[in-house]
């Protein structure tokens, strides 16, 4: 895959940022020949992984530190990076069971958000070390079509 | 799947996609009615409370409509 | 001063990548207390700054990197670094003289815009190694009452 574009950002761990990363990712996504519906499911699925970093991974510290690394590859497929520092998942494939959630007033369908709009999903985390979430998505022609 | 659409609901997720040109034309005119209103230019965040998008949103719907990169430069030739 | 929120960009030396970084800027800059026409003159300010960096420092070279870091400080206080690791500036006082241009095809009005729409314009740059812009304006009440 031939990387087209590339943009990496780094920003505290503060809430109101939520809204912020979503806006920029989905403003970097647009380069690519997508639909509005498209857009908002990006912003959603990237809503989702950084208030985990945020809420799970640092216990909403604002003074920590969230990394996210968009890719355009190819001319449609878009790769999408969250990355953490912070406490890590024990289990994650516990974690990623839909309606698995550590806090009892949570829902717990992030990653099943994530998974369902996402092609690809692939979560890597290191307890005390920190997570990271990729997250992929093609959007050829023909693969839309096959959602028609 | 119930649940599902029920949280997205709840926390206004996944909404009606509007288009950047739709934000930016409503924005503008909420503007141009708190400048009627408070004889003064407001701020985005006032603008961002009266239509219930966030301010970033407005910014980057606002931006999507404009001319590209600079007004007074050419940037390529 | 006090840092109240932060966030740090790189992203590759794309023409398209001027007008994403200038939305992102304005949409972080959004946070602080001020009004429509303050964010299209803080867009224009990073448009050259980022043109710059892009066609100066890099002579339109799309494999290079362009790193922006922006600062909340205090709640009213913007500041924003463009930086690039391009050919440098050789004579920064002659570069930031209004109509100055290396380029006959440009108006040369880049650094002046800079310096009109901020409060602080500071240039450092070596030939070879780069060039560092660092801008900064002060949002507070007050202050935009002085201008009124
Ligand atoms: N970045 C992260 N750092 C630490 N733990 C996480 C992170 N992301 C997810 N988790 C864990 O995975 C669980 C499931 O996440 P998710 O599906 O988003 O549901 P929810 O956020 O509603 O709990 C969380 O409750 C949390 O325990
Ligand atoms: N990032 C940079 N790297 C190298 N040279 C630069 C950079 N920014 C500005 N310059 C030099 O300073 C000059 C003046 O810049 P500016 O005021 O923006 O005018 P213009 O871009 O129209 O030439 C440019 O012509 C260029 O020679
Ligand atoms: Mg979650
Ligand atoms: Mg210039």
């Amino acid at each position: 895959m031939n990387v087209k574009n590339y943009v990496r950002f780094e920003f505290q761990s503060l809430p109101e940022n939520i809204s912020f990363a979503r806006s920029c990712v989905a403003a970097f996504a647009a380069q690519l020949d997508c639909t509005l519906d498209d857009i908002e499911e990006i912003k959603l699925v990237v809503s989702e992984a950084v208030s985990n970093s945020i809420i799970h991974g640092y216990a909403s510290n604002p003074h920590e530190k969230v990394v996210i690394a968009v890719s355009i590859m190819d001319d449609d497929t878009l790769e999408i990076i969250v990355e953490d520092y912070g406490v890590g998942i024990e289990d994650v494939e516990k974690a990623m069971e839909p309606t698995y959630s550590t806090d009892p007033s949570r829902m717990g369908l992030g990653f099943t958000f994530m998974k369902s709009f996402m092609d690809e999903l692939e979560v890597v985390s290191k307890p005390g070390k920190g997570t990271t979430v990729k997250l992929k998505r093609n959007f050829a022609v023909a693969n839309k079509e096959a959602y028609a | 799947i119930g649940e599902i659409r029920r949280y997205l609901r709840d926390n206004n997720a996944v909404r009606v996609s509007r288009s950047l040109r739709d934000i930016a034309y409503k924005a503008l005119q909420v503007r141009e009615k708190l400048i009627g209103d408070n004889a003064s230019e407001p701020t985005i965040a006032q603008i961002a409370e009266e239509l219930q998008i966030p301010r970033e949103e407005i910014v980057f719907a606002l931006d999507a409509i404009q001319e590209p990169v600079s007004l007074f430069e050419p940037i390529y030739n």
